[in-house]
């Protein structure tokens, strides 16, 4: 038996086909096959396959994709007796009602060179206001899950709520202008250009081992995170071995493994982050309970208005 | 097939394959993109249900996206005039030049091709950022105060796309100059021209075969290059691929995607025509 | 109007000399051919004068100026290449055009001047087509015209009416000719047809293997050729051989004066040309030698005959089909004493 | 133009080609942990690092494969394309120029979705390389086509003619006299053919198969989350393997042809 | 052998038809030249009997087949191309194994045939080269050579010989002709040259604007000329006026029989051609008309006199050059009767 296992790729593979696939093949039996991918190519594999023939049995995606494709019929709810670790999830991680757990949690605060800038940011309102930053703001493009949630961010920061974006656009519209990205802000921050930005800690972490001049705050408003949702498909070829890997994911020698790995912060409650990981990874346990998360329905039902605004507004 | 048909067909022989590719794997597909870019934008889903014409009529009514049409032309004629203008002189050397230069020029000259686009830019990056090594030259010499906009403009973007490019202009060109009689060149001269008539009278235009194959090629890449501008343009300039990859896999707005697509191209297809025209070269059969 | 002097001129290719060391003064207008078998360095020559070409060695003067630093287009040449060279992107007329184009002519002149090139070389009706559309004579006369309209002070011919027919040939070379006397331009020309370098030239230039073998007026090159290897590319020839006696050489057609001493007894050659040679009908009661038709060629106006003497030798004759005769004919010839010329003694 | 001005001007043609190239060379060589510029010293440590990578090794072994194979389908289809445009497509020239071009002309992402769906409906799926070598060869095509009717321009059809009336029949005639002749455009065609497979992203992204992934892919996924020098060692190893390809080419085949 | 027959075959390229319905039967083995002027369409009909023209109209036949589908490589043809048309990046060895390889002839072979037939062409030492380091006339040669190496059943000769001297010529000439009629080719050639259609050929087609003159053997077409046309082209052609009386036609030469019935006193034209006129000096006791002479052209082997008649007729007349006569001299002219032949009823 053969489980296709999606995984990101570059160091996600390698990691993914040195460590977590030999293990999870001695756990279950079960032959692994690596594909290599991200959310927007599983979704339309999964779409041009239709819901009946899925070419996976498992999806590990950001929840912006995830919801689109649970919406269309794609994925199943979790069937939960198949997924003793489920319980041992933070809060954090189960908010999807029970349709998808995540498995992974970046959260994101705000990333700055530390040389580069004389007062480091506390707020994200920050941004706004010191005037060091002007113009070497980097923010990630609205394609990116990141990018709709900074819009959704900067809507409760300055309005009502997440859902008043005319806010949202306005506070945008005054940050002038910022070095968009569609992924890898990294490079813009080595080379210089960008001086601060919305950056995961993982990251930041890596890039501060790799020896450059970086440091990460929490903002006084609030994080923001990626995370890697699981879900199940509805006719998953290989339903039982996928329930099995879901489990394997979620169970916290797995989950160890990944925070060591990627800096990640993990979902399950039984793993404790030791104290050499602290400063790589700030935010566990009860912490994580701080992560704003957001009514992603919103985002995808207007999905074509607000990327239409977000062209004309963010220069 | 007898011989009679073998005659009238043979030639079409050799399209063929070409043309069962394209209609399979081409305009079969594409009939669903067609067929999309009619269909309601959906709530969440990737279209609704229904038929409408508004996905065009959005895309004409808004002045942004007739703007993004106009600047996406505008840099595509820079970028296809620079090429030809930088790359003329190259193909030239590569097609005339002595030999113990050929091959490491021609290995030069398909280089920036040889460096993924990511990596490509990021040495950009580091040339043309203001953070940049140009940038940061000039102001160490004192030349300028503060840094020169290379990078998140127009400007940028042409010049890294020149850069790409220019492989696909000087190939053509030099294959052309290749296969210019040098006696006509010489019955040039006798008549009187000098070195600069004789290239603009005589290798100019016999080379126009090849300066247009450069040209639409790069012209065509131009209008759907989207890695660069949005690498090099820090998505500030906004050119019509970069949008339409926005509205289709990103944003996931595929009726509105499929129309703004099938306009570019369609825009694309008349403006290679039109050159074509322009460019036709009547001394052929 | 420009007096072009070679001195030594040598161009090598790389597998030995392609032409080797001419030396050739043309005077201001004189109109020179150069003759010689195929591959012997005409082209190679011209292509050095108009500039195309580096001499390996050598110089070569325009009015006694060293021209090498002088770029071709300021030689102020006009030629006509061997394989044409047409601008295939330009009608007949733009080809026509550029050169007048170049010297700034204005514009209803050039009109004027294509019009009345196109007439001399019966094109009137193709200024539009492009060259690809015309038959390979109407190129070459296309290539003509063009090198002619110009009038440029010194013309180089390469061959530019091997592809016409006599008639159409015959009209061409009054045109050049005309043109080039007129205008007094200097003038090369190369071709491998004997007749035609003999009728336009004031001077023909023989060469074989890029060295000159002799330079004169025409008729000093057929009828006083430096050697036999001249004489027998500029028409043909007879070899026949004879005895030296008494201040004379017996021949099979009779004695000849013997020009030079000779000792008595030593065998000399003589050379006869076949056109030289008179046919009778056996009988006809002029002194002639016997001999016998072998075979004959027949090319319109002229018949050649293959003649066997009692002798056994070969002679061959050239005669006008006034009166024919057939294979195994028994015929008289006739040579007069005085167009013979010596080749030297028989090895 | 005058000569030196000339080789001046290329030689500022060269330097610019060269200038962001060089850079990446540069920073593959960097003992830092960062990709910077200039290099914190000199080091050959992310090539080693490179070698060792199997999963970089492996996509470069995947994509070299693709892009031959699709090299040698684009090189084929593209050249006969190009012969039918120069010498019998007669009025329809302009359309069916159009008509090659249509690969570029369209979006490759939108190519890549309505391929997607197009492999699935008629059940291939991504399952096979199949969908994902089309894709290539659409896009690469064009680049075939352009060349070799640039060079099929100046080709004179009495050659052609010259072989046929000493008894070569089509393929002869292609094989011993077209070819040859034409060599510059058809060996610029599959050398672009080639390299730009080798560069495919959003194609080979969206149809690969189940279980492969190449190069560009793993690259785009490495810069996503790691910024080492090992991105550009793997450049600068491509650009020379291709330097020498391309070398090595015209030893063996002369990129040039001597007809005059 | 191989029999071709063309029948009202026409082509037209856009403006106006190349060739225009001519029929023309070759028998197996059969030695036909075309000839006529630039442009006439010799290039064209060849063409199209080799089958890269497809006719307009009409319809060829080999051996009684129609061959319009039958492609070119299955013809066994060997063609001249009129531009040569060598295979540019073989070398001249290549370019002549070509044709013997598609006919899958041992290597062995191929190689003595290559040999022998760069000896006949006599390029025997250029086997290594390339087209481009040739000469014109040694590329020509080429290009013959590669057509007749492969013997093949039928061989169209587009102006084959153009490039070379009148040497190189007649071997070459010769050698064509040898090889011909050992293999027993039929052959179409086209030439320009008058001379040199009259001695290879068994007929000669003279074409004018597309369209065939006359078809005939060699002397049919010189001395029986069908109309003016043919006569002015296939040779030169004095036009003489005479008035009938009597049954004879009273010219300035004296009295010519009339051939046909014509009322007395009509008036009408002869023609006679330059060399059937014999030049005497002035009283040299044959009965001769006196004439002066007005110019002459030399072209070594012949001359050629413009002479004014009493009359004020002018005649044009040629001889060999053995008795010279300066311009302005009184001679005697004398053509016999037999020679002239009648063009019509002047107007
Ligand atoms: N491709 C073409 N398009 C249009 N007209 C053409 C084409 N080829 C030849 N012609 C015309 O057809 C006529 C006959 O051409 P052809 O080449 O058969 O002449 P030819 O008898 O071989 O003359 P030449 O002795 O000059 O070679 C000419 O008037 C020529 O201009
Ligand atoms: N580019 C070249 N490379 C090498 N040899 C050459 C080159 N061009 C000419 N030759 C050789 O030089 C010699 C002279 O050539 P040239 O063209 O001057 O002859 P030509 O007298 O014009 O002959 P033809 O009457 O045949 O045109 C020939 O033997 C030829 O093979
Ligand atoms: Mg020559
Ligand atoms: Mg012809």
């Amino acid at each position: 038996k053969t489980l296709v296992v999606p995984t990101l790729g570059g160091v996600w593979e390698q990691y993914w086909r040195s460590t977590v696939a030999p293990a999870f093949t001695k756990q279950s039996g079960a032959a692994v096959t690596l594909d290599v991918g991200n959310g927007r190519v599983w979704g339309a594999n999964l779409r041009a396959a239709g819901v009946a023939k899925p070419p996976y049995s498992i999806v590990m995606t950001n929840e912006v994709f995830a919801s689109g494709l649970r919406k269309e019929g794609f994925f199943e709810k979790l069937d939960l007796s198949k997924l003793p670790n489920y319980a041992d999830l933070y809060p954090l991680a189960k908010k999807t009602d029970g349709w998808g757990a995540i498995g992974a949690v970046s959260p994101i605060g705000i990333g700055y060179r530390t040389d580069l800038v004389k007062t480091k940011p506390k707020a994200w309102k920050d941004l706004w206001e010191n005037p060091e930053f002007k113009g070497r703001i980097g923010l990630y493009n609205f394609a990116n899950s990141a990018g709709k949630m900074e819009l959704l961010l900067f809507s409760r920061i300055f309005g009502k709520d997440q859902y008043d974006v005319d806010a949202g656009f306005a506070a945008l519209q005054k940050l002038g202008s910022v070095i968009q990205v569609d992924f890898n802000l990294s490079t813009g921050l080595a080379s210089g250009e960008i001086v601060v930005a919305p950056f995961d800690f993982g990251e930041i972490a890596r890039l501060k081992k790799q020896g450059l001049p970086v440091d990460c705050i929490i903002p006084e408003e609030g994080m923001i995170m990626f995370d890697q949702t699981i879900n199940i498909l509805a006719n998953a070829p290989e339903k039982d071995l996928a329930y099995q890997y879901a489990n394997f994911l979620l169970s916290p020698e797995v989950q160890a493994m990944m925070m060591k790995e990627f800096f990640i912060s993990p979902t399950n409650s039984k793993v404790a982050v030791p104290a050499d990981l602290k400063a790589d990874v700030p935010i566990s346990g009860a912490d994580m309970d701080k992560i704003l998360t957001w009514d992603w329905n919103f985002v995808n039902e207007k999905q074509g208005e607000l990327a239409e605004r977000w062209a004309k507004t963010v220069k | 097939m007898n011989a009679a048909a073998k005659k009238r067909f043979g030639p079409l022989l050799l399209i063929a394959p070409a043309a069962i590719l394209l209609t399979v794997f081409l305009v079969l597909p594409y009939l669903n993109i067609v067929l999309m870019s009619v269909r309601m934008p959906g709530q969440g889903t990737p279209y609704g249900p229904g038929f409408t014409l508004a996905n065009y009529g959005k895309f004409f009514a808004d002045s942004f996206y007739i703007g993004q049409v106009v600047n996406t032309l505008w840099i595509g004629f820079v970028t296809t005039l620079a090429c030809l203008v930088l790359g003329y002189p190259v193909a030239w050397q590569l097609a005339r030049g002595n030999s113990a230069f050929r091959a490491v020029g021609y290995g030069l000259v398909l280089s920036p091709l040889l460096v993924g686009i990511v990596i490509r830019s990021y040495g950009w990056t580091i040339l043309l950022g203001n953070n940049g090594l140009i940038n940061r030259t000039l102001m160490g010499w004192g030349v300028i105060d503060g840094p020169l906009p290379l990078m998140y403009n127009a400007l940028g973007i042409i010049i890294a796309l020149v850069h790409v490019f220019l492989p696909f202009m000087i190939l053509p060109i030099m294959s052309a100059i290749q296969g210019i009689d040098p006696s006509l060149e010489a019955a040039a001269r006798s008549l009187g021209a000098s070195k600069a008539k004789v290239f603009r009278r005589v290798t100019l235009p016999l080379s126009l075969p090849g300066i247009q194959a450069g040209c639409i090629l790069v012209f065509v890449l131009s209008l759907s290059a989207y890695v660069t501008p949005s690498l090099i343009g820090g998505l500030r300039v906004k050119t019509m691929a970069v949008t339409v990859v926005d509205a289709l896999i990103d944003t996931f707005q595929w009726p509105f995607g499929s129309a703004m697509a099938l306009v570019l191209s369609a825009t694309g297809a008349v403006a290679v025509v039109i050159f074509g025209r322009l460019t036709r070269m009547k001394w052929k059969a | 109007m420009t007096e072009v002097s070679i001195e030594k001129l040598t161009k090598d290719y790389g597998q030995g000399p392609a032409v080797d060391g001419i030396s050739i003064r043309i005077a201001e207008g004189e109109f020179i051919s150069l003759l010689g078998p195929s591959g012997c360095g005409k082209t190679t020559t011209l292509k050095m004068i108009a500039g195309f070409e580096d001499a390996t060695q050598g110089a070569i003067r325009f009015d006694g100026r060293d021209v090498v630093h002088v770029p071709v287009e300021k030689r102020d040449i006009g030629m006509v290449f061997q394989n044409y060279a047409l601008f295939p992107h330009m009608t007949v007329e733009g080809n026509l055009a550029f050169g007048l184009e170049m010297r700034k002519i204005p514009k209803a002149e050039i009109r004027t001047r294509i019009a009345r090139v196109l007439d001399m070389v019966q094109l009137a009706g193709y200024a539009e087509r492009y060259p690809r559309q015309l038959s390979g004579g109407q190129q070459q006369r296309v290539a003509l015209a063009r090198a002619l309209v110009i009038e440029p002070k010194i013309l180089l011919l390469d061959e530019p009416l091997a592809n016409l027919d006599a008639k159409l040939r015959e009209e061409m070379r009054v045109f050049i000719r005309d043109l080039q006397r007129r205008v007094g331009i200097t003038t090369v020309y190369v071709t491998h047809d004997q007749a035609e370098a003999m009728t336009m030239s004031d001077r023909v230039v023989v060469m074989f293997g890029g060295r000159i073998a002799q330079i004169g007026a025409p008729s000093d090159i057929y009828e006083r050729p430096a050697n036999l290897e001249v004489a027998e590319f500029v028409g043909q020839v007879n070899i026949i051989r004879g005895k030296v006696g008494n201040g004379t050489v017996s021949t099979p057609f009779g004695d000849v004066p013997a020009a030079g001493a000779h000792a008595d007894g030593t065998e000399i050659t003589l050379a006869l040309r076949p056109e030289a040679v008179e046919l009778l009908p056996l009988g006809s009661g002029v002194a002639g030698v016997p001999a016998k038709v072998r075979s004959s060629y027949y090319s319109g106006s002229l018949v050649d005959y293959r003649l066997e003497l009692a002798s056994g030798a070969i002679v061959n004759v050239q005669t006008f089909p006034r009166t024919r005769f057939a294979d195994g004919d028994e015929v008289l010839v006739h040579a007069p004493a005085d167009r013979f010329w010596p080749l030297g003694i028989s090895a | 133009m005058s000569r030196p001005f000339f080789t001046v001007y290329c030689l500022i043609i060269y330097a610019f080609l060269l200038a962001p190239i060089l850079v990446v060379v540069g920073a593959s060589f960097n003992a830092g942990a960062f990709l910077t510029f200039p290099p914190q010293g000199f080091s050959f440590r992310w090539y080693v690092v490179f070698f060792n990578n199997d999963v970089f090794m492996r996509a470069i072994r995947t994509s070299l494969w693709i892009a031959a194979v699709t090299m040698v389908i684009s090189g084929v289809i593209g050249t006969m394309a190009a012969i039918f445009y120069v010498q019998y497509s007669g009025r329809l020239k302009e359309a069916v120029r159009v008509a090659m071009l249509a690969p570029l002309l369209l979006p490759e992402v939108l190519t890549a979705i309505s391929l997607l769906f197009f492999v699935y409906s008629v059940g291939i799926g991504t399952q096979t390389m199949v969908g994902m070598i089309v894709g290539h060869v659409l896009i690469t095509l064009p680049f075939v086509f352009i060349n070799v009717s640039a060079s099929m321009e100046s080709y004179d059809p009495s050659w052609s003619m010259a072989a046929q009336s000493l008894g070569a029949g089509r393929f002869t005639r292609f094989r011993r006299i077209m070819l040859p002749l034409i060599k510059p455009g058809v060996i610029g065609g599959c050398l672009f053919a080639f390299i730009i497979s080798f560069d495919i992203f959003t194609i080979s992204f969206m149809l690969k198969n189940v279980g492969t992934s190449t190069l560009p892919i793993q690259l785009f996924d490495y810069l996503r989350t790691n910024f080492t020098p090992e991105a550009a060692a793997v450049s600068t190893c491509s650009i020379v393997l291709t330097l020498a390809v391309v070398i090595v080419s015209e030893k063996v085949l002369g990129l040039r042809i001597h007809r005059f």
